[in-house]
């Protein structure tokens, strides 16, 4: 089953908003495209230019997480919805892996950085919401949101 | 797109690099073995020259998060330079401005 | 029911293929999204700087008729496939109209330009190859195909 | 990313037009109303200067016919100059060079 036909987004659709939806294959060479697609998209909202670049980081963090932790499988893909309301951008991104272990999460702590660890972090310090949902096998759905002029 | 280094070595006993292009998902491995080649090959000071490095995540941060152990075991330190906005942002939002030692 | 649930690609996917999907409001101002997205897909595969910018032409064309053409209702949505394959673009552009009558394809006459007619020849000459395919209530879609290093 | 327009008038009985960014669906019915404005504005040939104009589509093609034969119904022409390369293999693959005077 393609997640292009299964995912029942969890979150529910504003009918004021435009839907934009990108699927896009579990391979690094591919997270630039989401990144390109949400400049345009963010490009034309009217978000400035810092903040359209804090957003593409958060979505390609999300992106990064989707593919090092979202699949079970060699070859998956994930799904980005694009909701574009008038004064708000939501970004869902829906994985085909197993959901998150919420202890997984922690602030980095500076006395001892690591390598990893960081993704979520960026997200949660960039967007304006973020919220996590696991739906029964049908992987991690992180959605973030980022309000225009605030 | 892709991340492109250069390296060179000067005889003060330190040694620079220039990041170019994005370090990403993508991009982060080659960056790592060039990077961990450079490191190897030389004992100085560690210098990255950002000028060109037009987008980088934490996945690029992680490689220079495990380059800064590799030298700090060392007693060797690494300086960041000419980092644009966008990319010395995320060095602050995640307190690595306080690891790294960033210069204008 | 959505188009990203419902259609079934009239195109065999090819195993070997990547495959991105995009799926876009009819609204003129997300085009450019599309654009984005496919200069970020094909550089990639390795097309020179002006074969990209013919792609994204041939695209924004099939783009501009699911919004001019294929839409019967005021608020509608089409799909993009791409198919990434080692050697060949394929772009596959899917509208929810009715289908295109092969009848209102003509060759652009320079002896009385007129204001419209161009996009389907311009398509026509950039792309290595392009089909029309109507499938029943699902509108048009439209496959053009780009080799690599031909 | 929209398609920006500025005119001046000279006194030579021509009148300029400075195209910008991006004509496609989106922009294009903004672009028709500033072009036909100029017109009916001026009495003299219409000269467009392309140099900052990234992409055209077949939407803005159809704009500057439209114009050509108001322009032509009353003896008056557009130049059209400097555009991208890109640009230009819009208007050669489909025979406009010729209908169309495109200087460099
Ligand atoms: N899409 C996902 N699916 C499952 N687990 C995830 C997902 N995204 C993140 N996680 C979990 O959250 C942890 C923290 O993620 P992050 O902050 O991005 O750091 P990192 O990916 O470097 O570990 C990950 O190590 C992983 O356990
Ligand atoms: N997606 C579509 N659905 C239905 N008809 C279409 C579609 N695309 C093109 N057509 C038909 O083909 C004709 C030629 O298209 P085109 O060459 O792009 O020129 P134009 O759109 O300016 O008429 C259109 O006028 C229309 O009748």
């Amino acid at each position: 089953m393609s997640l292009v036909d299964s995912v029942q987004n969890a979150v529910v659709k504003n009918d004021c908003e435009d839907q934009v939806v990108l699927v896009l294959p579990n391979k690094p060479e591919y997270v630039s495209v989401a990144r390109l697609a949400v400049s345009g998209i963010a490009g034309r909202m009217g978000f400035d230019v810092e903040t359209v670049e804090d957003i593409k980081l958060a979505l390609a963090e999300a992106c990064t997480n989707a593919i090092k932790h979202g699949c079970c499988e060699e070859y998956s893909e994930y799904r980005i919805e694009f909701g574009i309301g008038q004064k708000c951008l939501t970004i869902s991104i829906t994985d085909k892996g197993c959901g998150m272990d919420k202890k997984a999460i922690c602030q980095p702590d500076l006395k001892n950085p690591r390598e990893g660890g960081l993704g979520i972090f960026i997200i949660s310090t960039l967007m304006d919401r973020v919220e996590f949902e696991t739906a029964p096998e049908a992987g991690l759905t992180i959605t973030m949101k980022k309000y225009l002029g605030v | 797109m892709s991340s492109q280094s250069s390296h060179n070595k000067n005889d003060g006993g330190e040694f620079n690099m220039r990041l170019k292009g994005e370090i990403d998902i993508y991009t982060a491995a080659e960056f790592k073995k060039q990077l961990n080649a450079a490191i190897d090959e030389d004992l100085g000071d560690l210098h990255l020259d950002c000028s060109e490095l037009q987008y980088m995540d934490s996945t690029g941060l992680g490689v220079l998060i495990g380059a800064l152990k590799r030298m700090k075991e060392q007693d060797r330190n690494i300086y960041i330079s000419n980092l644009r906005p966008n990319v010395r942002k995320l060095f602050s939002i995640t307190g690595l401005d306080k690891i790294f030692i960033l210069e204008v």
